[in-house]
């Protein structure tokens, strides 16, 4: 076996490690400059990733098969590792609100749950799977509550707890009935007996409570219930990082189970995935309708947004993947950028309602525009990701309808279209908010620490990339998708 | 033909006045009252060079392809026959001394440059009509008349009635084209051409292509003269666009535009059946009636003329459908003289009244303006047709018409009218030029300048001599297949050759005259509605037409709005889409009641939802 | 690189450029927004020159490939439908970025947005490509909603920016679904909309796949072409946007839809096109006719100018409707006057509301008094608007007419009451009380659009009509043998669609 | 009496349902979590027991995994609540609303 594929891993923990110390010795005053040297060695990880030569990039299994590198864990290590920059990037601007001097713990702690994705990534194994997503959680337990002077954090904190306990608890028993029926840990091995068990009720029962527990991670109908109060109550760029890390980390783990454990289960699951991400788009969108508090309606879309790219898991086709992954890598900018605004304009603000936008474009021009572009890109208006992202959805969503003459999908089709006008209304109110909201109380400007502008651009910049020159993303993608099919 | 770009020119010439006059010389007005002036006299002088080089007998067309759309192929063409070339020199002749007599009756507005603009587009559009040789341009043109008679009537638009006025114009008229657009489509779906001469030589090869529909399409095609040419039931819009200058009374609503109508009839009379043209005489016929009922009671001078008009387009009308395009014609022409003439002359009364209309306000004018009174008296005596007066000539051919068509009822209606049309003229006549000066206004007015009593000669000497001098010779020469040309001697003479409808035409004349003079001379007040009672009044209030379509016509579209306005507001706008948003936004209101922040029932509905997803897949 | 690529593309670098442009440089920032589109125009004006009649295919082509595996490529082009559309879009453009003067705040977000929607728009009416038909069209979509949002007036403003907004984005959405739907059906794996024409005469899309897509394109598309009933978003919208956004959207971007119907529902959807035709064709009578009452009650001047510019869709979609020659070629002539007509319109009702401060008909009065200029331009307008000779919008009207009287005559016959009359009536009624009659004191301090440049907009629409207007084979003589191939693609026959000679017998042995 | 997988599976359920149970039933966030931890054990136990009637090892040692993972979430998870009652001076969940709709 060689231990070489988890390099990266490795490295991410260690720098989270030495981050820890670091506190020890860095004065206070001086740590946020701690964050910015995490950001390096992030980013110099990310560039050997990206240039192949760095241990994802080199493909094979580990473990015993535990853990694997594909085209598909390489796609999603570079978006964590992305959305772990910025998050740092936002965290530097943040750190002044979180409990003093804590700063570096909030880095590491960022840096494991970082490490909990991308082993989720890679993991091929029900252990790996659930010890990978609890190493995610406990850390978000931790990231959530870490306001801990703000009641409304450690609320979120605990509802985060409790509820993520819960699921885990399901998945965990789900776990031991799939390996009771099938004796396979394995996602490759269960695929080969998978079909034996295709009607052993308690099979099913296993995969479903599985599902369950992922269900949780990604914020589906039913079980999307948590996602308002903790996106609500965390610290911004813990905000920030649920919405996509762990959000990607499920949907990853769920193509994983879906498309590589039990593919002849998932075949008769048609009409519930429909159904699933037909009500779970309506909800967050139809629930986000007269809400005022920036962050929870976020909460909200960030339901819908599940919704959306359950789409690509309902097509149950390799475009579908490559859609919903394609999505995927647009949101991670998109939803980066917002947060990132919202964290600068609000951060001083006893809450994050939606009026405390009224203004912005004249207290800052870049930072009305970065909303607006990110709002737009959410509501997936040409020409930004958003947009191809959803025109890919649609195209695969369509292209099965009408390979498999069930029209349940041009329904589901339909309801995202529905669910896409509603959005534009709560997107485009936040819009309406920005440059012509009534009376605003402050009209000072707002001044944007050289980072913060480096941030805001890399997200700008991947959200006009994604949506004008889809290409080289879509091969990726593309080859992450067959991946997942052997 | 000879000189083929002549035509062209005196078309386009008023367009270019118009042109230059609005680009570039709005500021003064008499260089562009002459540009204007310019463009129609030598317009005129045009056609003169163009007929002695061509003779009134030829026929000829020139064109340019303007439109071709697969089936649709439409020329720009000039026709060139007796008819137009006519009809050339009436527009150019007529219209312009009209033009010179506006040079000095506008002298004083401040605003004459846009009237000549919108006169010289008058004049374009109109000879457009009279040269078209195909129906779409005709239509193109009828259209650009209607609009430039709505500028014109509307030119002194602080007036609100002036704007209402033109307001009425317009859209009566559009009434009219509706019609005649729906008929040319007919036609061209049922013959597939619009060409005038490509059309005729199709009909004569096979004369049921029309089918059944061939009355429908007549009829409809009828609609447009209805509308310009003011006949029953589209008359209303006459009698109040005189609320325009006198000039444009005269040029559009006597000379020219509500000729126009007569002038396509003729045009296109080889489309109409037998039916169509009876019905189409009747209509004649009834609007004459009624128009002369009408102008009885009257009394603004301009108004009383503009009854006048609409029944002596009621004559022609009436005439065309006899199936005597001659005689219409004949009596189009001497009516654009005469009625012209009468126009200008009661115009040269209304500056010396000081822009005074209510005839009761004036009297004993003969004194005080020499010159117009003889020139009205001219134009009278030729409208009432005593010989020789052109009027007698033309409107004895059309009593002789009616009577050659055996159509007694009509011939009847028409010595009537004759009757009436003396008695209501010379009423005029009286109260205004005899009597004793029945205002101030009336003992301090003056003769008008020379630039408007030479129109005014030079019309009334074709007044006088437009009877005999071969007007019939050229319109006979277009109609009749061989026809025999007249040397003027006959002509003087010709009426005389069958008594009987002459005899009847003077008669009326007479009893017209005798009556009018008996009520009139030297009256102080108008004896007739304590005679007729009920009745004058009813002629005063032209027989309630206006208030009739008030309240059927305007209001039904007004109640249609009112009904389509309200379905956009309240069902469309309120209620259909107002449900749609209210019920998003409510559901979106009750969803979220589900999120209480109460841990345990997330923790219930989390679980509910497993129970739910078991079931679903498990369950069944 | 073609011109087209041009025409398109210096309104959008002009747009990339202001954002560097600090916002208190105003003279610079109108002058670049004014000076990216005179370009643009006068490129258009080049390329219709240059255009060849009756070519084969598409001049001035340019294609890049963008996303291969998709089969997704920029590809421009133009024949006859589209090449006036272009000029028209152009010349529109550059009338918006000089009536703006009357914004005065925040010029810098108003002038990028606006180069925004006119380089997106352009670039839409010049693409061959599904994909960036639609992409560019919805560039347009947030620049309206803020415009509106930000420099609309009226109370009813925030109401009618998300009406129109939300109306227009489910219309392309739906539109959006057809296309896609469009794409996977025809099988030639490619959004080049010449190659799916190719592909689809040899295998032509089922007859399930047709009725299942055509309506989606219909009502889509009718949306965003304010087709009854799905209306009056137009109105509402067009009230309270500021001019040139009105200009730009009633007069250029409302043409996409009808544009996209003619471009590609009829050559590929031909059997589901015959079957719905009806339908549309009773549809126009909801547009001309209700619609047209709706107007004659209006109050509001822009208000009533918004109802009679969705009455003329009507006209367009009657010649659609009709599926011949003559009438899809009528239907592409008012698509491109009627693109002029809005404008002038939207930018005279403008000048009005700058100088007055109200559009209510009722306050206004006697205006040709105080407003030679400008009252004597809407005298034009509103003389076109009810289709006046020598204005382009009659010479389309009536070869609409002409061509949908085979296929209708019912609805034809009602199409010209409206146009004829119930057009006249408003139009009459709105000159009477605006700029007839007397003059209330209180407008006594207006002043006309006195330099050039204030003028130049409106003559140069006034100018275009009139050009059109009286030289129509400018137009026509380019439409026709593009529209014929159209056509004969939507119907299947050459024969029906060109009479050529036209001999009365074959017109007769058509109706029969 | 022969005791079955059946038996113990049955008995792993019931531990399951009640943990469910608590966790909607009681309102004091201590006793809510500890039904959790009731359910984890409970998935131990079904574990254990086919690893012991499948004669294999895998499941034991994923039950080793959950043994640790539980207890780091315990540590967190009991810190938490402790801070909030902290604040509160309350482990009640009814307290918990202060973010809703």
């Amino acid at each position: 076996m060689n231990s070489s594929l988890i390099m990266l891993e490795i490295s991410v923990i260690g720098l989270g490690l030495v981050l820890m110390l670091a506190d020890l010795f860095v004065p206070a005053e001086r740590r946020r400059f701690i964050g910015y040297a995490a950001i390096v060695a992030l980013g110099v990880l990310l560039i050997t990733s990206l240039s192949g030569n760095g241990s994802c990039g080199q493909f094979g299994t580990a473990f015993g098969g535990m853990f694997i590198n594909d085209g598909l864990s390489l796609l999603f290590k570079q978006l964590f590792i992305i959305a772990a920059i910025l998050v740092l990037f936002m965290a530097a601007e943040f750190s002044d609100k979180l409990a003093a001097g804590s700063v570096a713990e909030y880095y590491s702690l960022t840096l494991f749950a970082l490490a909990g994705m991308l082993f989720a990534a890679s993991s091929n194994d029900f252990t790996m799977l659930f010890v990978s997503i609890e190493l995610i959680t406990i850390t978000f337990y931790v990231l959530v509550s870490f306001q801990r002077s703000k009641i409304q954090s450690l609320e979120a904190g605990v509802k985060y707890l409790i509820l993520g306990a819960l699921s885990s608890a399901f998945m965990v028993f789900g776990i031991a009935l799939i390996w009771g029926t099938t004796g396979e840990l394995n996602f490759t091995k269960l695929a080969a007996v998978a079909p034996q068990f295709a009607d052993s009720q308690m099979f099913l029962l296993g995969v479903l409570l599985v599902l369950v527990g992922l269900g949780f991670k990604i914020a589906a109908f039913p079980f999307q219930i948590w996602a308002p109060d903790v996106y609500q109550g965390a610290p911004t760029p813990t905000t920030a990082f649920l919405g996509i890390g762990s959000k990607a980390a499920g949907f990853v783990l769920l193509l994983r189970v879906l498309f590589t454990a039990v593919p002849s289960v998932t075949a008769h699951w048609a009409n519930l995935l429909i159904v699933i991400s037909a009500i779970t788009i309506l909800y967050g969108n139809l629930c986000a309708i007269p809400q005022r508090n920036l962050k929870r309606l976020l909460g909200y879309s960030s339901i819908a947004h599940a919704g959306y790219l359950l789409l690509g898991v309902a097509a149950l086709s390799a475009s579908g993947q490559s859609a919903l992954m394609y999505y995927l890598a647009g949101y991670v900018f998109t939803v980066m950028a917002a947060f990132f605004v919202i964290t600068l304009v609000m951060r001083h603000l006893p809450s994050e309602d939606i009026s405390g936008l009224a203004g912005l474009h004249q207290r800052s021009p870049l930072l009305a525009a970065t909303l607006t572009i990110a709002m737009v890109s959410l509501a997936g208006i040409p020409p930004l990701a958003g947009f191809f992202g959803k025109f890919l959805l649609l195209k695969a969503l369509i292209d099965t309808a009408h390979l498999t003459h069930n029209h349940g999908y041009y329904c589901l089709a339909f309801t995202a279209l529905i669910g896409v006008v509603i959005s534009l209304y709560y997107y485009f109110g936040v819009i309406r908010e920005i440059y012509w909201g009534k009376n605003p109380e402050d009209l000072s400007p707002i001044e944007i620490s050289s980072p913060a502008k480096l941030s805001l651009a890399i997200c700008l910049a991947g959200i006009f990339w994604i949506g004008l020159f889809p290409d080289t993303v879509l091969n990726i993608t593309n080859l992450a998708a067959t991946a997942l099919g052997k | 033909m000879k000189y083929e770009n002549l035509p062209w020119l005196i078309l386009f010439l008023p367009l270019l006045s118009v042109a230059v006059i609005t680009l570039f010389t709005l500021r003064s007005k008499t260089v562009s009252s002459l540009i204007s002036i310019g463009a129609v006299v030598t317009g005129f002088v045009m056609t003169l060079l163009f007929i002695n080089a061509n003779g009134f007998q030829f026929s000829g067309e020139t064109s340019a392809n303007w439109l071709s759309i697969g089936g649709l192929q439409i020329d720009f063409g000039l026709k060139l026959d007796a008819l137009s070339m006519m009809m050339l020199l009436v527009v150019t002749g007529v219209g312009g001394a009209i033009h010179i007599y506006s040079f000095g009756y506008m002298h004083d507005d401040e605003s004459m440059a846009r009237f000549f603009a919108f006169l010289s587009l008058f004049t374009f559009s109109m000879l457009g009509i009279v040269l078209a040789n195909n129906f779409l341009m005709m239509f193109i043109f009828w259209e650009l008349v209607g609009v430039s008679s709505y500028l014109l009537i509307g030119f002194w638009f602080e007036k609100p009635s002036a704007g209402d006025a033109a307001k009425k114009a317009f859209v009566t008229n559009r009434l009219g084209d509706f019609g005649f657009l729906f008929g040319i489509l007919m036609v061209w779906g049922l013959l597939g051409s619009l060409s005038f001469s490509a059309l005729q030589t199709t009909l004569a090869a096979n004369p049921a292509l029309l089918g059944a529909s061939a009355t429908l399409a007549g009829l409809l095609i009828f609609c447009g003269a209805m509308g310009k040419s003011a006949q029953f039931p589209l008359h209303v819009w006459l009698p109040d666009a005189m609320e325009g200058p006198t000039p444009v009374s005269a040029l559009i609503h006597a000379a020219t535009m509500v000729a126009a109508g007569v002038y396509m009839l003729c045009r296109t009379l080889f489309l109409f059946n037998s039916e169509s043209l009876h019905l189409i005489s009747y209509i004649g016929g009834f609007t004459a009636l009624l128009a002369a009922l009408m102008a009885v009671q009257q009394n603004d001078i301009k108004r009383i003329i503009a009854y006048s008009t609409l029944s002596q387009l009621g004559y022609m009308v009436m005439t065309v459908g006899l199936n005597g395009p001659t005689p219409a014609m004949f009596h189009l022409t001497t009516h654009a003289f005469f009625k012209a003439l009468l126009f200008l002359s009661a115009g040269s009364v209304i500056v010396g009244m000081h822009h005074e209309q209510d005839i009761w306000q004036m009297g004993n004018l003969r004194k005080k303006m020499p010159i117009t009174f003889l020139t009205f008296t001219i134009g009278t005596l030729a409208l009432c047709g005593v010989p020789p007066f052109s009027g007698f000539y033309s409107k004895d051919a059309i009593l002789t018409q009616a009577l050659a068509q055996k159509s007694y009822l009509l011939f009847g209606v028409g010595v009537f009218v004759a009757a009436l049309t003396t008695f209501y003229t010379f009423r005029l006549f009286f109260i205004v030029f005899f009597g004793k000066e029945k205002s101030k206004a009336a003992s301090h007015a003056h003769e008008s300048p020379l630039v408007m009593t030479l129109p005014l000669i030079a019309l009334a000497v074709f007044s006088f001599a437009g009877g005999f001098i071969g007007i019939t010779n050229n319109y006979g020469s277009q109609f009749v297949n061989h026809h025999e040309a007249l040397s003027m001697a006959q002509q003087f003479t010709e009426p005389f050759n069958n008594l009987f409808p002459m005899a009847c035409g003077l008669g009326a004349v007479a009893v017209g005259l005798f009556l009018a003079y008996s009520l009139y001379n030297n009256a102080a007040a108008d004896p007739l509605p304590t005679k007729l009672g009920g009745l004058a009044t009813l002629m005063k209030n032209k027989f309630y037409f206006d208030e009739f379509y008030e309240a059927t016509f305007i209001r039904a579209h007004d109640f249609l709005a009112a009904v389509a306005d309200w379905l956009d507001r309240w069902i469309l706008e309120g209620a259909i889409i107002g449900a749609i948003r209210g019920g998003t936004d409510l559901s979106g209101r009750a969803l979220r009641l589900a999120q209480t922040g109460n841990l345990q029932t997330y923790a219930f509905l989390f679980v509910l939802g497993v129970a739910l997803l078991l079931y679903f897949v498990l369950g069944k | 690189m073609s011109i087209l690529t041009y025409i398109a593309g210096w309104p959008l670098l002009a747009a990339l450029a202001l954002v560097v442009v600090p916002r208190n440089y105003r003279v610079i920032i109108r002058a670049i927004a004014v000076l990216a589109t005179l370009i643009s125009a006068v490129l258009a004006v080049k390329m219709f020159a240059q255009f060849v009649p009756g070519a084969n295919g598409f001049q001035f082509e340019q294609q890049i490939p963008w996303v291969e595996s998709l089969g997704i490529s920029y590809h421009v082009g133009v024949d006859g439908l589209n090449v006036g559309l272009i000029l028209m879009g152009a010349i529109v453009a550059f009338a918006a970025a000089l009536c703006s003067w009357e914004i005065q705040t925040r010029e810098k977000e108003f002038y990028i947005l606006l180069l925004l929607m006119t380089g997106g728009i352009l670039g839409a009416f010049a693409s061959l490509d599904l994909f960036f038909f639609y992409f560019l069209h919805e560039l347009a979509l947030v620049p309206t909603f803020i415009m509106i949002g930000v420099w609309g007036r009226g109370e009813k403003k925030n109401y009618a920016t998300f009406q129109i907004t939300l109306y227009l984005s489910i219309g392309a959405l739906i539109a959006l679904i057809g296309l896609i739907a469009l794409y996977l059906q025809s099988g030639a794996n490619t959004f080049d909309i010449p190659k799916i024409i190719e592909h689809a005469k040899t295998n032509p899309l089922s007859l399930n796949a047709q009725n299942f897509i055509f309506p989606l394109l219909l009502f889509g598309f009718g949306i965003l072409v304010s087709l009854w009933p799905f209306h009056s978003w137009a109105p509402l919208g067009y009230g309270v946007a500021p001019s040139p956004t009105a200009m730009l959207h009633a007069g250029v971007l409302k043409k996409f839809g009808l544009y996209g119907l003619i471009r590609i529902a009829l050559p590929l959807l031909p059997q589901a096109t015959q079957s719905w035709a009806h339908v549309i064709a009773w549809l126009c009578v909801g547009n001309i006719l209700y619609v047209g009452w709706v107007a004659m009650r209006q109050k509001d001047l822009n208000l009533l100018i918004g109802n009679s510019s969705v009455a003329h869709m009507g006209f367009i979609f009657l010649g659609i409707a009709s599926l011949n020659l003559i009438g899809v070629t009528g239907a592409v002539l008012i698509m491109v006057a009627h693109g002029f007509l809005a404008a002038l319109t939207f930018a005279l009702s403008g000048y009005i509301y700058k100088q007055t401060g109200t559009l209510q008909i009722s306050e206004l009065g006697g205006l040709c008094r105080k407003l030679p200029f400008i009252g004597t331009a809407l005298l034009m307008a509103a003389m076109a608007g009810c289709g006046l000779p020598g204005f382009a919008n009659f010479v389309g009207e009536a070869t609409v007419f002409f061509g949908s009287w085979k296929a209708f005559p019912t609805v034809t016959v009602i199409a010209l009451w409206g146009a004829l009359v119930i057009g006249g009536i408003y139009m009459t009624r709105a000159i009477r009380n605006i700029l007839h009659g007397p003059l209330p004191e209180k407008w006594n301090s207006l002043v006309d659009a006195s330099n050039v440049w204030r003028k130049l907009p409106y003559a140069l629409l006034i100018v275009s009509l009139l050009v059109f207007g009286f030289i129509p084979k400018l137009l026509t003589e380019k439409i026709n043998p593009d529209a014929q191939k159209i056509v004969a693609l939507a119907t299947g026959n050459l024969v029906s669609a060109t009479a050529p000679g036209a001999s009365p017998l074959n017109f007769v042995a058509q109706n029969k | 009496m022969h005791v079955s997988l059946h038996h113990y599976l049955f008995v792993s359920f019931m531990l399951f349902s009640l943990g469910l149970l608590g966790v909607i039933m009681r309102r004091n966030l201590l006793v809510i979590y500890m039904s959790l931890e009731l359910m984890l054990n409970a998935a131990n136990l079904a574990l254990v027991s086919f690893s012991r009637f499948n004669n294999k090892l895998d499941g034991q040692v994923l039950v080793f995994f959950i043994i640790t993972v539980a207890a780091a979430e315990v540590a967190v998870g009991l810190a938490l609540i402790v801070a909030l009652f902290r604040k509160r001076q309350s482990a009640h969940v009814e307290d918990l609303t202060s973010m809703k709709l």
